[in-house]
């Protein structure tokens, strides 16, 4: 288990430097669309609480995962929808490249 | 058997390694326009990659629950992605209830499930876990609903308040250590998330409607740690990484939003800093200050080689923002040289003011960040002030005795001539008088910003024919 | 054994990923200690020689192990030390802030 | 006694994952000169932390020859730290030779320790951790004789030769595979060590010296991954990430360098560029140039306001760089601004002639880089060029048919004046004539670069009596 801890503490500071690196460099023209992408890609909860509904081991975890299956889904589907909504309204006043 | 077994177990695991590629590189694609829809596809083909290795596996029995689960939260979902542009932050606290919400069940579930074989640090963990995603959730409530308005966004304070706040928290976590040091004591447990849930509600209690964004960012920052823990837990990487690239991510934006108001978290979360606005407003009655008419303002504007408009808060509120396209639309037709001063907490929310001007059409290249359109004042005809006050106020460079002093603000002062839209001489979000308002060359506006700016565009039009 | 490899795979993926984010924003003034930093840095690779020497498992080890500790030890303390003095050099015209 | 065996187990895999911290930021401080030395700092306590760790071990039973090895290493590696600057190419050569010697010696530990009990996947990892590591054993002590000039530094090619080594390189393969499937065959492993060895030979023969940093910098990256497959086989999370540290390190170089060449990386493993020298040198013998003496030199600098000083590669093997400073010196007195532009492959090394005048004391904020420098050369009334060449060739520009065409030059030819320090009309490295020297306003200054500077400055000292 102390293993599993430590490999999880490797993987969280490389994931939390790469965040830190990454983020700052997002432009501030974009943040509200980052708050909602992150925002999506947190609710990979979604996992977790599929596997609760689907082992089904005792009535209660069952009931707490649909629930949780349900608000993860709406993040996950509502996150990327408006994250993309609120992307396809940047124009540039330059024609793009082809 | 087992070999199969193995071998699905691999497959999950690689699927999981492409889903936090695939994550990492959407929030590096979305820093820049050019990449950004990019970014959001690699994040959804990383979902369904993580979501399909997911239903591999080996313990699921039953599909059907699960099917219909991910049917009636995309329901849920569908809408929450077609909101307003102008509800976006409430929405996005809401969104944080609902993710808490997921962690906090999860944990518990699993807690359950469990208890009593949790080794210590393994409950610790999950006391983390559920502690932040309860307070989380709740918090993420409260923001919504004043930001909706639902709440009253006057900030509620009284004496020892940070005291009765704390104390709550502090038994939370005792519970949580003696859990940690008996993990059979399962009829503890529910005190562990209900108590945060309180301190949820008591934490947001004193903080103004206007606070909210940082607020909201902090509580991002919470339920990304959250979900994290909730990976140490299910031992699952993936989740980790996703969860400390959240945290990070409302870590960063909070910063950044607390160094643009010149404040300190501690002073965000425990100031009470909406409470000044009704004391300090409504003084000053003497001084001067000049108005000018819809066609006079458009004579100036039409007469003007260069123009920069600084949008601000009022022009959220009075969803202004298509009309404001359509001034952009009349002045470039007539050759003016029109760009947008965007402060970094002009609104309400961290880039407001660019998702509502991309949304009327406005082109990004148009939109100026404070630091590279600063210096260019001196040698602009008109600084258009549209609903903004706060961070075009000079005191924060020249007065010390100001609660803004120090605040990074657009130097709107030092245009030829500067015009502010606004409906009255009422402060903004920070509740003192801006200076701005009563120099020479400073003309006000009064008027709701929508139909302000509509009759000016009228002005333009008529003057053409 | 494949849980191992692939916990390895999520540390290399996301090690790799700041190295790119890191090493790109290395001013190009600093190429040059750069590469006999990484150099040092790389040496780390001394402490598995380092247990094959202290195990003493078998004489084949034992010797190869010597070797590859002086070797990885000289890229040590030369890698650092020669960063150091490069970097050492490197002064600005304007007084630094005190 | 297994309680404190975990007990330390653990401790250590702590101190490697502060280990690993201090790695990623001694990398992130080295970005700027104002952090860089913390950053070595940082490294140098990550790799004490990292040896004490190791140290405490379970199994290690014997410390006096660990002891032993380190004090023998160490003393090996002080000389290593103090050579001449001008050496630090062929030094980072012969450091990757060690570091990819001391993984090739635990990879080969590692097998015969195991064998024949080594599961496929850990023998596939280790087949391409010594494959990879005795390849660039010897490949870099061959860039290393090349760049010390022990061996002779023009490349040697014959027909087919790039079929024989990768047939070479095939032989190694085959052998890794069949390991894989049959691990116990541990009479085959010494194939694999010593094919590649020669492989690592072969490699490097057709490169022409003058493309050794390059290859230096790929090297790099290959030491980074066989160390990062060691950390797969020892199963040392510390060790994989220092592995793709320094192998993305290595990458990325070769690939700015490569980039700044206007080359691909097959063009300069396989395209023998340094041949081409002989040929095109010597010719135009008939067009006109103007040269010039240190005492008319002196004068024009002497009379110049703004002065850009272009160093080469013929600055660092004159070991002119103390020189060139005295001259920045006596200019600067006088009142001249004097700057210095680095191309990004100026000299035999990535940043080498920032390093060079770094130790003699030029102040870092006087170098520029190339595309900060470039707008400035029609203001400059002075381009000294010192020992450089491929790097102002205006043909890069304007030469279709050049073999540098669409490489990035500095634009010394737009100064005002120019005058360039050579001994000859020899080419440099990529072996072409170069038109600049013909032009009007160039002065060929003929000499060795450290004396003729070092004659322009008595000038100039003696002007001043
Ligand atoms: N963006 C963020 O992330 C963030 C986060 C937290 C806090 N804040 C704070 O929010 C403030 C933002 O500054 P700001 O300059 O954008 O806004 P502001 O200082 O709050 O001022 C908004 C102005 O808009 C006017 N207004 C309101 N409704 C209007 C309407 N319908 N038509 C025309 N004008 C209207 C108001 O004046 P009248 O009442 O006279 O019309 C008010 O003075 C800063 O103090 C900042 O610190 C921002
Ligand atoms: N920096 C890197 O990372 C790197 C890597 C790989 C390849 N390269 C290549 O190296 C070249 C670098 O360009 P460069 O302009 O710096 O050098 P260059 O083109 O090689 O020219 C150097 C010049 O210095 C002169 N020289 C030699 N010894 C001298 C001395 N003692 N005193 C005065 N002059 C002397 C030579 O002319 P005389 O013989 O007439 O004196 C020669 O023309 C580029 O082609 C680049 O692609 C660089």
């Amino acid at each position: 288990m102390g293993s599993a801890l430590i490999d999880g503490l490797f993987v969280f500071m490389l994931a939390g430097f790469i965040g830190f690196e990454v983020i700052r460099r997002v432009s501030p023209l974009l943040h509200t669309p980052l708050m909602s992408l992150t925002n999506a890609l947190d609710a990979i909860a979604v996992v977790g609480a599929i596997v609760l509904v689907g082992e089904h081991k005792s009535n209660l975890s069952f009931i707490l995962g649909m629930i949780a299956v349900v608000a993860a889904t709406s993040n996950v589907v509502g996150g990327f929808l408006i994250t993309d909504r609120m992307l396809r309204m940047f124009k540039s006043s330059r024609p793009t490249k082809p | 058997m087992t070999a199969e077994f193995a071998g699905n177990q691999q497959l999950i695991e690689i699927l999981y390694l492409v889903a936090s590629v695939l994550f990492i590189l959407s929030l590096k694609w979305l820093s820049a326009p050019s990449t950004a829809r990019r970014g959001v596809l690699a994040g959804e083909i990383g979902m369904v990659l993580a979501i399909a290795g997911t239903l591999l596996h080996h313990g699921i029995v039953d599909y059907k629950w699960i099917a219909i689960a991910l049917v009636l939260g995309s329901g849920i979902g569908v809408p929450l992605g077609l909101v307003q542009m102008t509800a976006v932050p409430q929405r996005t606290a809401l969104s944080h209830a609902f993710g808490a919400l997921c962690v906090t069940l999860v944990g518990t579930s699993e807690f359950y499930l469990r208890t009593p074989d949790v080794p210590r640090f393994m409950m610790a963990v999950l006391s983390m876990e559920v502690i932040l995603a309860s307070l989380t959730f709740t918090g993420s409530l409260m923001a919504a609903g004043k930001l909706q308005e639902v709440l009253p966004q006057r900030p509620i304070t009284y004496r020892g308040q940070n005291f009765v706040n704390l104390g709550v928290l502090a038994i939370a976590i005792v519970v949580a250590v003696f859990l940690v040091l008996h993990p059979g004591a399962k009829e503890l447990f529910p005190i562990m998330i209900v108590v945060p849930l309180i301190f949820g509600v008591l934490m947001i209690v004193p903080i103004g409607g206007a606070d909210m964004p940082t607020v909201i960012s902090l509580l991002n920052s919470y339920a990304g740690l959250s979900a994290a823990a909730m990976g140490f837990v299910l031992n699952s990487k993936l989740l980790i990484i996703a969860g400390a690239l959240d945290g990070s991510s409302g870590f960063i934006l909070s910063v950044i939003m607390s160094k643009a108001m010149n404040r300190s978290f501690t002073n965000v979360l425990f100031g009470a800093f909406g409470q000044v606005q009704a004391s300090t407003a409504g003084a000053k009655e003497d001084k001067v200050v000049r108005s000018a008419t819809p066609d006079e303002a458009a004579g100036i504007l039409a007469a003007a080689n260069r123009v920069v408009v600084v949008p601000g808060y009022g022009m959220a509120v009075a969803q202004a923002q298509h009309k404001v396209r359509e001034l952009y639309d009349a002045l470039t037709k007539r050759g003016v040289d029109v760009r947008f001063a965007i402060h970094p907490v002009a609104g309400r929310m961290p880039g407001h003011m660019n998702v509502l001007l991309a949304e009327a059409d406005v082109p990004y290249d148009k939109l100026m960040e404070m630091d590279d359109i600063n210096s260019d004042f001196p040698q602009t005809d008109v600084a258009l002030v549209i609903g903004a006050n706060d961070v075009t106020n000079p005191a924060a460079r020249t007065d010390q005795s100001s609660p803004i002093f120090g605040m990074p603000i657009l130097d709107v002062d030092k245009a030829r001539t500067v015009m502010v839209i606004k409906r009255s001489m009422n402060p903004g979000f920070a509740g003192i008088d801006n200076p701005l308002y009563y120099l020479d060359r400073t003309l006000m506006l009064f008027g709701d910003a929508k139909s302000f700016v509509n009759s000016i565009v009228h002005e333009l039009a008529g003057n053409t024919h």
